[in-house]
Parts: structure tokens; C-alpha cells; sequence
């Protein structure tokens, strides 16, 4: 009737941004319409050889994948729309304990944009890349002073991956110096820890081990020495641990587990707080994996990519990744470690990543870093004196980077768990803590400041808090709302799994 | 001096208040929980007192710093494009797993918006359904490649994927082997080998013949996994019915790490009953950037998905009954299953998935078609061009996408040095790779992407020509 | 008693965000905290001079003038935070009638960044500054075939500006050719002309006289006869005008005016309809302005930059602003025609603006301009016959790329006004169209879909206004709701302006 | 051929389906109302068949325009910074109303924001709170470096921010002249003798008499404004309180076109008395950009804001009570008052005010007062550097902060061809300004921003001094 093309939604419409109408934002294949195309490539003047022609009949598609059909314009408003549907550090506040979403300073985008680091091929021969072997280099060693140790593989592309790279160093040490004998089967960990140092626990090849904390919310040292036999390989540490408080037994701890020929292994996601302070090699740490982006300040992409460097002490330098990146004879090359364990990354790492990390690090230096830690430790335990009165604290003494409060009593009194003021405090316009994390807390609440927020926020941040405590309803189930969308069902994406455009309906 | 230290915004008065309101004197009391012997001290204004400090230099502002990397880049011989121009870099005929494709400005410019890049993992859905969404819309397209029901929202890297598919195989099957064909990437391999250290998997190689893997003497006992790339680390298309069969015989699962440009013009894995895909997804938004961030494919059978690695969003709906999406079937990851879990995965590669799934629906069906199409039609135009000089051969023979391998009568290596000087990146050496490799026998892996122009072909054979001569 | 500190806002929270809270932003100056800052400058080791060694006592400032005082971070999320607050084409569509919101390509955005662009000092030798020449004759090479004129000055900042400059050649040609003793002293223009025309003939130093529209929306051509006399000095127009039609007769109206010693000036604000269609020096005009920002897709950056060229014909170019870039024996270099009108920039015009327009035409090509004009002439007249019925068409005939529709009739019935109608469009997701112009037309909406909006928009467009006028009512006096502010108090801000920060309170 | 011919969305299917809906066939026929003796033709397959159409290539794909823009780009030689490297560019000397400022990387990174970037003129305050907000924090900013109550959104660029003031200062005052300063950028004289040929202004200029504006003899009848730049074309300090009598004396308006750096050191203008100020916003914000866009600061009196020209943002509520903000005092513009506005500016330079609000702020108060430190102390130190060569010598004399004049033995275009071998960008080049200009003798303009080091001027005076051995 009135000529209009059927099919595809809208593309030029805008309901579904919160600055309008918060409808739902129609799927990028909602949007296609057949025959409509955005890309174009460079002209090349080479033979129109036909698909048949080059390509054997038995491999020949008999027909294309499907591919949303767009115009630049709607794939445009399309991501712009979803953006606008996105909270981040850019917003405003983001104090997701553990996480580390500081701000990240814009000089780094340059930097990664930059086509003399971005336009290299990762299999140019060194004399072609010497720049880029000059700065990973660069970083290493600024990485190696930062934690106190001897040396650096900058390949592992996550935190998660950096621990199982250092299990599988420790796994080498003692097949090493055990001799093929060595029965070291179980690796330590706190019951605080985060959920990938099990994991990587297992992967590696090793049993976990759970060490309860004490009273303060640290390793119960008696606990420790009675788990300590020679088929351990050693303890997994977090230092500041996940309760944002410092192991003051440190020392002792890795000594115990040096005594019985362990290896102590630093999970460095809280490095944060320690910048230029205090250092894991100076404690006794024997392997260290590096969070860069947290500590040092690569964005989090809405989960990735970030970068998991691995720091060793000079006795495990032999068994790094390699190959990795030296400088001789005033050349860079690329060399790998006698007993390397292997490639840990099909290239060098998240090479891109190291470049920010690095920008990061030249821009903040020696002096800069420490003040990282004292704003971040001041942000944090200012915090927590605030809280005070208004939530549980369950290890209440000085805490590091982040502070951990329980919402136990708003549970007993009205209802309200951690997760409702979570998503209340959504509505006051800041992102949510981490919440029911560390798992040895009920009703967590994990929040971690970080150092870029300014006083002013911090206490506007404490205010919701104490405000949301103050009203707390059974109605915080229905939290929160105005965002874009009201709160999710879970359960039902799980039940009636829908993981695909294509998979709509058959859930 | 650096000008705003850590780019912290608190004034030394606005410090002073809050250490009072916590009863403290001095920023050190902070930190008196730190073990008087561990720690260091403030970078000093003269000396250091016998104590230590962060050796660093102080930092620098904002100017300094771009102009310090900026240095390091011009220490690179980049390759020609967008930054680059001819006659500053080289042209680019190097592939091996890393390829140099156009990136429409509309990638960055979208997976550049500072709510992606500044974003955490999703952990409230209600204020992230722009990064959900954007991992949906990318797991349906990488199902769709793949030929598979399910993909996840992404892994480290091809490399990386390939560990975890083995190791999914393992937890299927309960079996402690793999069957690896000598044609997947050496690097990939290499990976593999490190990681099955931990896990135990005992890894056995399928030799290449002539360019394809041979699956004729199977590995006792019966693997968990037959693992094959397609097309091979050669370049050759191999024939995915065999490994199929291969794997069939053993009850296996078929492991192909694809290549996910070959989906313009040939059949999917899943096609030929791949069990699980993975892939490198760097060619689609992804610039060469020395090798990361890249981004891992990972798709399988529907039934597998309770083993999936890594995140996977699914779509649902909200109190108010609007459609919604949120991380879904958490109970396997990491955080939740901690020991048990059969991925470590944590944060993985959002923001280059969500460059991945624009760069595809840029594409759209012709697109990825063109695309494939104008790669093979190059790599067939250089493979003619480069053969018709006296004294290079094929390495193998077979069918290739884009690219190919071929024996040179001058040492590889040296070739791409002298070839550097006449503005091309020749290729990648084969046996150069480190690690695992070398299993190929000397020559020069050669790719050609759509962005090669025929004087650019025509160039580099006569500069390899002169070189050979 | 919290310790927190006093004074600033909080820069890290997202409340004014609408993704959130919808609070008012506070603005930088509320952000500010005494001491705080972003910058920094590249290290220079020069003598450290104190201001009173460098500046005489009487200059030197007693106290610094006071600017905000902000972190990196907080500045950052302030500026994300106000454009979550603002509509554009990225987000939806943006039928404002007149103003051709087309979709700007992305690849134009990295023309303008373009280093050996962007870093070019404008006083720079031509010996310098070749690409830039070359890339300057290109764009007016390409813009005087498209509009059929012979010489083009590219320095005309905006459209008003090319207005004004186009007047000063026609006063230039008249003062030569007529002598000293020419009394032209009138510029015809017709009642449906946008505002800056008249107000840049008084600029020029001429008396504005209106030429009535006939019953087709055109001008009159017998109103047009009888106001012709020797003391005219041009006639200026817009083909097609701002009702979207198409002058029919305007050959003759050019011959008319040529007749008694007239110009005739093409205001190409509306060239997006005609682009490969028909050319303004083919239908006899001398005179031509184009909107860059309009037509050639530079976007509008909130208000601007744009570019206003002006092309003439071949006896027009010797008052050409100068200097003009050209070409003579294989090098590009500055030559100011011999009766220029002199200099209407402060150097060559907004540079990278014409940088982006120049992309846009290699682009788009002379096969794509054709179908620029063509999608846009269908969408609109799409959008019209959709509209027969629910609003009334003032002038029903064959538009070209916007159509006028007008709500006198729903404010008849409902007391709905145009505005109303713009606001209400508003919560359906799109922006809202030109209103209350032209001024011709009793309660005029002026819609202007553009050739970048897919024809499933230009449907739900469509559909939007016809629900709009399907419920209208009393009520949508109160629209908009749900956008970042609600109706906005215009009389209040002119009453008790507050222009200033500083001016708060003293309205 | 073009890829997607106009970035237009419609197949032809749908477009056929679009013209049935309206009775047409052809899309020729959308074009039934422009009579055929006028129309092109589309372009033809083969031949015109004696019909014109339009003369232009078919349109490019998106790699192959950006490769023939960055052609064009590296056919300058551009002044060295972010993206171009000291052995590639040219160390900038050069002033005369566009500096070489540092622009942080937040500017081009908020600034750049689609949502600044592809908004209209906010005609929609409900939706444009994003503009508005930012050109009312634009404003204020304005105002208090100006010293004065009110300023505008924004002008195209310093010169037509004079040609503005000149008019506003005809209309307040009712007169037909102006008494200008010769010491005013030469350019901007010569646009304001442009328009001055409609608005029928006389113009008078005052003269530099060693350095500063000589206001001895006034011209009669009195003009309606004394226009000074401050600091001059020759980077001197003026007189403001001389400039100020003179304009008392005569009953007219002081406008000053200032430096907006200046006023990190020296009094505002403002403050010495001016009615209108005026300048260039360049400095702030906006690369060089070989001259535009650029952006005309205007601030006045709060008498004069009803004939403020350009757009003027108000603080007001909105319905529910909530700060918001609105364009106001609309009916100055030209949209309302049509041939009686006393300017015509519609579209001005909002983005480029936008980048100057962010780039203010990034500054604040102790960094635009170190900006202006920075730029005095490389202005002076190149100075005393320079004025050791022998034969240069000072053009004149008189208090300089960024921005001074030299004689030179050797002709000064000849010195910065010869310089820019040595990869300098020497300074501008005296009477060399086209139009107006050539008031000051042969000379060398050369300017010293904060991005100027020792070891660069050090470089510079040694190649200088060589040039004139
Ligand atoms: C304490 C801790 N350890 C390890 C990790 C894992 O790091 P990634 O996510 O980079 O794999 C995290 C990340 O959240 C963490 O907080
Ligand atoms: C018909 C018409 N003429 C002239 C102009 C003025 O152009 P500019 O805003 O670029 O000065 C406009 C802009 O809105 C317009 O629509």
C-alpha cells in the first residue's frame, strides 16, 4: 500500500538510545536488508578470475554466510545507539573492587593508534622491528624494578593467563631441580582468592590446596604450617589480598614455603596498592604476574584485551616464555631462555597493550607511581571510615586499595542484598562495587576507589552508599531503574538458552 | 618532573584533610601495615639514605611521552597503508597467521567510542547492554562462519583457542591425547605443547604429504581430538572429509582451526562436521600491530556448550519484558566452578570481538564474498608471477586461498632482508618460527590480501627476481 | 566532619548521565577545585624567566584569570557525560528541513587528521604547501563542473558568508561595468528566501526587495516583471527554493533579470536535490554559494565549521576573493584576481573543512552525486504522499529532497502546534524537522530526510508522524518526555539571561 | 567504480518499489518538473549521445581516497609534532595569527565525539543539552579572558570577529568609520576593507611608530570604533590606555583584538577599558590546519548584547525545574530579523568553540598562565639568540611575548626558503601578506611557543646565522 520496503527495522531511528525512547535496540540482522552493502577495498587491476576458478568444486560454498547487510550509516547509528546503552569509566565512577577501573589516560589511544606500532607485521625480522623490541624491552625492565624481580616474559595476554604461565614455571623448577622424582602435587590458596587461581591450579596440573584466613582476614599462619609438606609447589598470593588487607606475615609466609622447597606465587591484580611502597620480590616472591590493565592503566575494553606479564626471580629466569626480547651489541633480537617452558601467546603478547602499558609508565615514572598507591590506599580507606555505622565492616582495620563491606544487616533487616544495592547505586549514577566477592565475606560488597576519583567523588560515591542504607526497602529488588533496561532475568537466559540471533525462539 | 603525578587529582591540602579525618599524619601511615623492612621509600629529593626507592625516572608530560613512542614506532619498518606510505614502508607479503587487510575507518572510529573501550565486563547487565549486545551480534556471526550453533564471546587468540578446544575434547571424551596435524600454525602447536605440560595431553603430530596432513597411522590410544587447520599453515585447503573420517574411526572429536576470510568462498568446518572451530580473528578489524591484541575464535556443537571456554551472552528479557542481554550459563567459568573449571578464561578480548563483529557486518554477505574472492584472485596472481621465476618452486602443491609456499634457490632469510630494501616485507621463513616448526623444510611462505594491487605484485617479483639472479 | 572536602562537585558521577539519573550536569566551573589540573607542556629546558623579567609592570596581570580546574579524568567524563546529553545523525535520523543532516562518512574524519594536513602553517611558502594547492584547485576543479560555474573561491567560511561575498562581486561588477554613476541599489528576493539572504543584502549595502510566491509555492513571475527596474542589482535564489520545489520558470526569471542588467545569485544551500541532475550556471545564474556542510557531507559540528564557496561565471572571476590557488607550469601557487574583491578570511578559508569535502567528492564520483540527488528526491517525495492525508500539503505538488508539510490543522483541532509535533517526534526516536519556516507557510514542519536514510527510516518516519497526528492533544503542549531536560523555558533565558557562568543569580 | 555510488542505502529493488508507490517509472522522472533543455544526463555506460553530463571520475573506494589524500598530504611539508617526525617536518617559527600550539590528546578525543561532531545548530534544546552546555561553558570562558560580561558562540575566525565589532560599534554609535590600527593583522585590515565596501565603513589607519600605535592624529568625522591589536602583528605590547583615551576623546568604541594566551600573563583587555574584544581562538584547541577552521572570539559589554552578533546561549530551566540551556536572545539573529540584523552569521564555528572550552579547562588557571610563561621565555630566548647574529637586527622595539620582527641582511623569503632545507619553518615573511600589509618594511615575523626548546631555537639561530654568513 504505501510502497514502504518490508523487512529490516528502522536503521535511522534512535528510540532505542536512553537519551529517547529506551526501546530495545533492534539486532544488527533486524537491521540488514538484502542487498544493501557498506564495504568497499582497494582498486588492484589484477584478473577477475571467477570463484570456480579458483577454487577446488569440492570446497566451493554453494552458498555465501549470511552477513548483516547494512549501509555505513545504520551500522553507524547502530554501534553509537549500543554505546549510548553502555555505562563506563568515561561516565563516571566505576569502583569495582578488584577490577582497578581507574581512568585511562587518553595519551595511551594515541599511542596504540600510532601505524609504526600498528602496521608492523609480528614476523618482520628484528632488524625491521627494532622499535617495537626497544620498548617491550622498555617495559620489562621498568616491570622487573616495579615488582623486584630479575626478569620479565610480556607474553601472557591476561591475568589468568600470567597464573597458569607461572604455575607451569613453578611446575618446571621443581621437575628441574626435583629431579623426575618430585611428587609436588598440590599448590596453596586462600579461600579469598580470585576464582582463576584454582583454575589455573588445576590447569597447570596441580591440586588446590585451600588455606583458611584468620581473623584478620589474612593466612592463618598455623594453618599454613600445617599444610605445608614436600608435595606442595607452593602458595598463590594476592598482596594486598581480595579483602583489600595486607599480609603483614608475608615474610614468614614465603620463608615457610621456601623452607619446604615451595615456590611463592604473587597474583598481582592488586598491585595498585603497593606501587613504588613495597615490592613482591622484596617479600619473597618468587613468581609475579602482572595485571596491566589495571595496575597500569590499559583499558578494559568491556573485558579485554588486557596483558599478564610474568615476573620472575633470577633462578626461574631459564624456564620463562619465550622467545623474548634482548638487547646485545647495541641490536635488539629475539632469544629464547634455555629452559623455556614455550610459547604462551601465538605472537609476542597483546603487543598493542604493552605499547599503552608502556606510555603509561613513562608518563607516570618513579614519582608518579607511588603516588598512585598512596591516593588509591587513601581513596580506599577514607572510604571505609565513612562507611562506617552505615554497613557491616568484617575485617575492620586499615585496608589497602579497596575496602570490603558486608550488606548482612540490610539482608536481615529488610531484605536487601548486596546485589539490590549494587543496582541502587546504579541509579545514583556511579557502577556498581563487585558484589558477593570475596566469597569469604556474605553479602560482599567490594569497593575499590582508585586513585584517579577525586575526593569530591568518593564522598558523593559514600553518600549513595550511606543513602541507600539509610532507605533500604524490599523494593530494591526492582532496582535499578532508568537505566536502559530494568533489572535482567538471568535465570531465564540460562534456561532457555539463546545464544545466537539464530537461536531465537528455539530456547 | 612529571606535571600531574599518576594522574592523581587529590592537592597535597585535599590529602592533609582526609589523612586527618582518618586520624593519620602523613601518607607513609597509610602504608603501616607494610613491614618497616619491605618497604621502600619516596623517591627523594637529594639522597636516598641508605633506603630504596622505585628506580625510575620521574614522569614525563604528556608531549614527551608521545614523542618517546613516537621514536620507537620510526624505529619500525612498518607496512604501507593508512600512516605509511609507499615509498616509507614495506608491502606487505608476509602472512603466516598475521595478515594485512583493510580496516574501514568506521572500525575504530565505532570500537573506538569511549563507552566500549572504557567498560568493564559486563557484570551489570542493565548498564552494559552495548558491549552484550555487540558479543551476541559477533557469536551469531562467528557461528555462522564457523557452521557451528554456538560461539563464545571470544579468547586470547587463535593459539589460545586451539588449548582450549583440545581440552574441551578432553573433558568430552575423558581421553588424554590429541592428534595434531603438522600443518596447523607452528606457533599454534607450539602453544599447545606448553600448555599440555600442565594438563597432561599427549600430543601427536600428523605429518603433511605433499601439502595436506595424512591421518594413515593413527596414535594409540585413540585421542581425544583430531586437529586440523584449514587451509593449512602452507596455505593448502585440506581435506576436512579425511579428518573427518579420521576422527570418526578413533571417536574423536574434529578440532578445525579455520581461517575465517576462507568463509567468503568455501564450505564451513561445520560443513564437514567439525565439532569445534576456532580460528584467528585478526584479519577481520584488526590491524598487524606486532602481533596482539588479536582475538581467539571459538564456536561448537550445541551440545557441547556447558563446556564452552570463556564468556558467553545470551539473550533474555527484562522485568519490564523488553528484550535484553546479559553473561549467561556463569556456573562455568572460573569465578564460580574456581578448581573445576576447564577454563582459567577471565578477561579475554571484548574490544576486539566487538572490532571483529562491526568489520563483518561492514562486509555483509557480498562483502566477505569480495573479500575472499579478491584475496584468492591476488595470491593466485603472485603464485603465477613468483613461479615464473627461474629457480623458485612451489614447496607443495594444492590448492590455496591467500597464500602459498615456495622452495627458493637463495637462503629465505636472506632474501626477506634484501627484498626489505626494495620496500616489500617478502614473506614469513619458514622454520624461522621458534619453538615448534621447521617441520616444512626450507622456503618463503608467501600471502596476498586483497590490498595488493597488481604493480605491487608485479613489483615484488621483479625485485625477487633481481635478488635471485 | 567526613573529611571530605569542600566545594567541587563530583566529576566522577554519571547522574546526569540518561543512561542514569538525568540530573542537571553540573558544569566545569562546579567541577573545579583549587589547585587541580590536566596539563602538561613539553619539557624545554629554557631559562627559567619570571614573568615580571618577561612582562612590563603595567601589562603584567595582578591576578590570573580564573579557568576550572580539573583532573584529565574528571574533565573527560564532564565532556562524555554532555554529549550523552545530545542528539546527532550518529544516533538517528535528522530531518531538518533546509539543513541536508546526511550522514557524514566515517573515512572524511581521517582526511581532516591527517598530519601533513592538519600541521601545515597557513603563512607557509606555496613551495611548502603543494599538496595542499593541488588539493584546493581540486575540490573547486570539481565544484565549478558540478554547479557549471568557471572559477570558484573556496574561502567563504559558511553559507551567509558566500552569501555576503557573492553580493560584494555583484556590487564590484556592477561599480566596473556601470561606472561610478549606477544607482543599482535593490536585491530582489522572494518571501520563502532563509533569513540570511536578506540580512547579507543589507550587508552589502543593498535594500532588500520581496518577490511574492505564486499559488505553485514559485516565485511570481509577473510580480517578478513589475519589480524588475534599473535600480535592481541581482535577485537571489534557492533551486530548489525552501519549499523544496523547483523553480520551474527559472530560465526566465534569469533572462528577466539578465535583461535589465541584473545578476542572478544561487543560494546552494538546497544543491543536494539537483547534484548531476541540472546545474545552477546551465539554468543561467551568475552567482553561486554552496554549503559544504550541507551538500558535501562535512558534518556540522553542533553549529559549525561549515564552508560556503562561491563559484561564478567567466566574467565574474576577476572579483574573486584572492588569493586563488592555480596551477602554471607544473606548480601550485597564490594569485589574486586582478579586481578582486579583496580578502573574506583570515587565510584560506576553513581548510580542513574543504580537506573532508574533497573526500567526500572522490568518494562519491560523478555516478554517485547522480544518485545522491536522486535518493534524496525520493525519499522525500516518498514521505509526502505517505503524509497526504494526515497533514496538510500547502503546496501539493512534486518536491525535491524536503517537503513541507503544515499542522495548522491540528492546531485547529487539538491546539497542536508545529512544535508540538517536532517535540513529540522527538520521543518517537527521531530528531525533529525544520519548523515555523518558511515563513510562507502557517505552521510549517520542513522535512528533509536526505539520500543517507534507508527507505525502512523514511517509513517509520512516515508512521511516527502520522501516530503524532493520529493522537494529538492538548497534552503535547508537555512534550518532550523522557529526553535529557524536559520542554525547556525559552522566555525565561531571554528574560533573565544568564550568558555567562559568572551571570548566575544576577538574572 | 564506486563502491556504494553517494553512500546511498537503496537497492534498486527498493527503489523501485519506492517510485510505484508514487506512479513514476523512471527516477528520470522524479526530475519531471526541471525542464529538459536544463537536465544532464546520467552518466552514460558508453556514450553521451550529444547530451551533457557531469565531468567527474566515478566515485572511489574508501581505501583508495584516503590513499590519494594522504598523496596530497605528504606533498607538504608540515611542522613537526604528533605524526610528524623532526627529520621529516619543519620546526615551526612561523606566527602571524596561527600558532604552533601543543593540543593535548583529550581535545581531538572529546571534541571528536560523534555526538559534537554531527549535531545541527541546537535548535532542539530537549536533545542538544550537550552543545549548549558546553558553548555556555564556552562562553564564560571567553568572557573572562576578554575581561569583559558577555561573549558570543563563536565567529568564523579573528578576522571576521573585527569585521563584526567594527559593525556593531557603526550601529551602537550611529557613525560610518572606523580608526584603525596599522599594527592589526594585516589580513584582517584587508577583510575589513572587504565588507566595508557593502556596509559603506570608511576606514582610517593609525600607524606604528617603533612598534606601537601612534593615535596623535585622529580623523575626522569621529569614528565609531578605535581598533588595536594587542599584542600587534609585530608582537608588541600596545598602549591600552592611550588607545582607550583616544576613543574617549572621539566618543567611540574601543575594540581590541587580543591574544587569548596573553591573557595567562598580562592585564585582559577588559581591564584597560575595551567595549568589544575580539581574537583568534586558534591557540586553543586547533592545529594549524593550514589556516581554518579557525575561531572568531567576541565578547562586549553587557550593554551591547542585543546586538551581539552570531549565536548566544542562556542559562534557563526546563519544565520540571532543572537547569538547562537554550540559544537565546534569538531575535537578533538573522532567521528572525531578517534584513534588519546587523549581522548575518548562521552556522559559525561551534565544534571548534567546543575544543577551545576543553582544551581551556585541560589548561586551567595555572596552565594558561604557564602556557603564556612558556611561550615569553622561548619568544625571549630565541630573541637574544637571533639578535647575536650579526646583521639582524630588531625591527622595532616595544615588550614582546610570543612574537617579535626582525631586519635581516639577506631577503626574507630567501632566508625561509633557504631555512627550510635545514627543516625550519623560519617565521613569516613581512609584506609578503597579500592584500592590506606591507606597512612594516622588510622584515621577518618569528614566533616562539611553548613547544619551542633550547636545543631547537639553539639549532635554529646556528642555521640562520649560517644563511647569512
Ligand atoms: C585477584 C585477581 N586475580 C586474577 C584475576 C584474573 O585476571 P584476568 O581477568 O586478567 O585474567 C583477577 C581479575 O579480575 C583478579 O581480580
Ligand atoms: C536556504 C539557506 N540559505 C543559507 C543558509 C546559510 O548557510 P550557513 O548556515 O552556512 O551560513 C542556510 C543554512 O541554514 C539555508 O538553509
Amino acid at each position: 500500500m504505501s510502497g514502504a520496503v518490508d523487512g529490516p527495522q528502522p536503521g535511522g531511528r534512535a528510540a532505542s538510545a536512553p537519551l529517547l525512547g529506551r526501546q530495545a535496540e533492534p539486532t544488527v540482522f533486524e537491521l540488514s536488508s538484502p542487498g544493501r552493502r557498506a564495504w568497499s577495498f582497494r582498486s588492484s587491476d589484477l584478473p577477475s578470475w571467477q570463484a570456480h576458478e579458483l577454487v577446488p568444486p569440492e570446497h566451493l560454498a554453494s552458498e555465501p554466510v549470511a552477513l548483516p547487510e547494512l549501509s555505513e550509516r545504520d551500522l553507524v547509528a547502530h554501534h553509537t545507539r549500543l554505546t549510548s546503552r553502555q555505562y563506563s569509566v568515561d561516565l563516571g565512577a566505576y569502583p569495582l573492587g578488584s577490577c582497578t577501573m581507574k581512568y585511562n589516560p587518553k595519551l595511551a589511544d594515541a599511542t596504540a593508534g600510532l601505524a609504526g606500532l600498528a602496521r608492523v607485521h609480528p614476523a618482520a625480522p628484528a632488524a625491521l622491528t627494532q622499535g617495537w623490541l626497544e620498548l617491550l624491552v622498555g617495559l620489562g625492565t621498568s616491570l622487573a624494578e616495579i615488582t623486584g624481580m630479575s626478569a620479565v616474559s610480556l607474553q601472557p595476554p591476561a591475568g589468568a593467563a600470567g597464573e597458569l604461565t607461572g604455575l607451569l614455571i613453578m611446575r618446571a623448577h621443581h621437575a628441574h631441580v626435583g629431579g623426575s622424582g618430585a611428587v609436588r602435587t598440590k599448590v596453596l590458596i586462600p579461600d579469598s582468592a580470585h576464582g582463576t587461581n584454582p583454575a589455573s591450579v588445576t590447569l597447570g596440573g596441580y591440586r588446590t590446596v585451600t588455606v583458611p584466613s584468620d581473623h584478620r582476614g589474612c593466612v592463618d599462619m598455623g594453618a599454613l604450617r600445617r599444610l605445608l609438606d614436600d608435595e606442595v609447589a607452593g602458595i598463590m598470593l594476592t598482596n594486598p589480598n581480595t579483602l583489600g588487607l595486607f599480609e603483614e606475615d608475608i615474610a614468614e609466609i614465603a620463608q615457610a614455603v621456601h623452607e619446604i622447597g615451595g615456590l611463592v606465587y604473587y597474583d598481582g591484580a592488586n598491585l595498585n596498592a603497593i606501587l613504588g611502597v613495597t615490592r613482591p620480590g622484596d617479600m619473597g616472591f618468587d613468581i609475579v604476574h602482572l595485571n596491566l590493565h589495571k595496575t597500569f592503566a590499559v583499558p578494559h575494553g568491556g573485558g579485554g584485551p588486557g596483558a599478564g606479564p610474568v615476573a620472575v626471580t633470577e633462578a626461574l629466569a631459564e624456564y620463562l616464555p619465550g622467545p623474548l626480547p634482548v638487547l646485545s651489541h647495541g641490536r635488539y633480537h629475539w632469544q629464547t631462555p634455555s629452559r623455556s617452558i614455550g610459547r604462551v601467546h601465538g605472537w609476542h603478547g597483546n603487543t598493542l597493550a604493552l605499547a599503552r602499558a608502556y606510555a603509561y609508565v613513562l608518563a607516570t615514572g618513579g614519582d608518579g607511581l607511588r603516588r598512585v598507591a598512596e591516593a588509591a590506599v587513601l581513596n580506599a580507606n577514607w572510604l571505609r571510615q565513612r562507611l562506617r555505622g552505615h554497613y557491616e565492616i568484617p575485617y575492620d582495620r586499615p585496608c589497602m586499595h579497596e575496602c570490603v563491606v558486608s550488606a548482612a544487616g540490610l539482608r536481615r533487616t529488610h531484605g536487601v542484598r548486596a546485589t539490590d544495592v549494587a543496582k541502587r547505586l546504579l541509579e545514583h549514577g556511579f557502577h556498581a562495587p563487585t558484589v558477593s566477592f570475596p566469597l569469604v565475606v556474605d553479602e560482599a560488597l567490594m569497593i575499590e576507589p582508585t586513585e584517579t576519583e577525586s575526593p569530591q567523588t568518593v564522598a558523593a560515591l559514600a553518600q549513595a552508599l550511606i543513602d541507600i542504607a539509610a532507605t533500604a526497602s524490599p523494593e530494591d529488588r526492582h532496582a535499578p531503574r532508568g537505566t536502559p533496561v530494568a533489572r535482567v532475568d538471568e535465570a531465564r537466559a540460562a534456561r532457555r538458552l539463546t545464544a545466537t540471533f539464530d537461536a531465537r525462539g528455539q530456547g | 618532573m612529571s606535571e600531574v603525578p599518576g594522574y592523581v587529582p587529590h592537592t597535597d591540602a585535599e590529602m592533609a584533610t582526609m589523612l586527618e579525618f582518618l586520624g593519620l599524619g602523613s601518607l607513609d601511615e597509610l602504608f603501616s601495615v607494610v613491614p618497616e623492612a619491605l618497604r621502600l621509600v619516596a623517591r627523594p629529593a637529594g639522597e636516598a639514605g641508605g633506603r630504596r626507592y622505585l628506580d625510575l625516572p620521574d614522569g614525563l608530560g604528556e608531549p614527551d611521552v608521545l614523542a618517546e613512542v613516537e621514536r620507537l614506532a620510526l624505529a619500525n619498518v612498518a607496512c604501507t597503508g593508512w600512516g605509511v606510505a609507499p615509498d616509507a614502508g614495506l608491502v606487505c607479503f608476509a602472512g603466516g597467521g598475521a595478515y594485512d587487510h583493510e580496516v574501514p575507518q568506521v572500525v575504530p572510529a565505532l570500537a573506538g567510542r569511549s563507552e566500549y573501550v572504557t567498560a568493564y565486563t559486563p557484570y551489570q547487565p542493565e548498564v552494559a547492554q552495548g558491549v552484550l549486545q555487540a558479543l551476541f551480534e559477533y557469536q551469531t556471526m562467528v557461528a555462522r562462519l564457523s557452521g557451528l550453533a554456538v560461539a563464545n564471546a571470544s579468547l586470547y587468540d587463535g593459539a589460545s583457542a586451539s588449548v582450549e578446544a583440545a581440552n574441551l575434547a578432553a573433558a568430552v571424551t575423558g581421553r588424554g591425547s590429541a592428534w595434531v596435524s603438522t600443518g596447523v600454525h607452528p606457533h599454534w602447536r607450539a602453544t599447545l605443547a606448553t600448555f599440555a605440560a600442565g594438563t597432561g595431553l599427549d600430543l601427536t603430530s600428523a605429518p603433511l604429504v605433499g601439502g595436506t596432513t595424512s591421518w594413515k597411522t593413527p596414535p594409540a590410544p585413540a585421542p581425544a581430538a583430531v586437529v586440523v587447520q584449514h587451509p593449512n599453515y602452507l596455505g593448502c585447503l585440506e581435506d576436512l572429509a579425511a579428518a573427518r573420517r579420521a576422527a570418526d574411526e578413533l571417536g574423536a572429536l574434529l578440532v578445525v582451526a579455520f581461517d575465517p576470510v576462507s568463509a567468503g568462498l568455501v564450505r564451513t568446518p561445520g560443513s564437514w562436521g567439525a565439532d569445534v572451530v576456532v580460528g584467528e580473528g585478526q584479519p577481520f578489524g584488526t590491524p598487524l600491530s606486532f602481533g596482539g591484541p588479536y582475538l581467539g575464535l571459538f564456536a561448537c556443537r550445541l551440545e557441547h556448550v556447558r563446556r564452552l571456554p570463556g564468556r558467553l551472552v545470551g539473550e533474555t528479557l527484562d522485568a519490564r519484558g523488553r528484550t535484553a542481554y546479559v553473561s549467561t550459563l556463569r556456573t562455568r567459568e572460573q569465578d564460580i566452578r574456581r578448581e573445576k573449571a576447564s577454563s582459567n578464561v577471565c578477561t579475554n578480548q571484548t574490544l576486539i570481538a566487538v572490532a571483529c563483529a562491526i568489520q563483518l557486518a561492514w562486509l555483509g554477505t557480498s562483502g566477505l564474498r569480495e573479500l575472499a574472492l579478491r584475496c584468492a584472485r591476488a595470491t593466485r596472481y603472485t603464485r603465477e608471477r613468483l613461479l615464473a621465476i627461474d629457480g623458485v618452486e612451489p614447496l607443495v602443491e594444492g590448492a590455496t586461498l591467500r597464500e602459498f609456499a615456495v622452495r627458493l634457490p637463495v637462503a629465505p632469510a636472506v632474501v626477506v632482508e634484501r627484498l626489505a630494501d626494495d620496500g616489500f616485507l617478502a614473506g614469513v621463513v619458514l622454520g624461522d618460527e621458534g619453538g615448534t616448526g621447521g617441520d616444512y623444510g626450507e622456503g618463503l611462505l608467501v600471502a596476498a590480501t586483497e590490498r595488493r594491487t597488481r604493480s605491487e605484485i608485479d613489483a615484488y617479483s621483479e625485485a625477487l627476481a633481481k635478488v635471485l639472479r
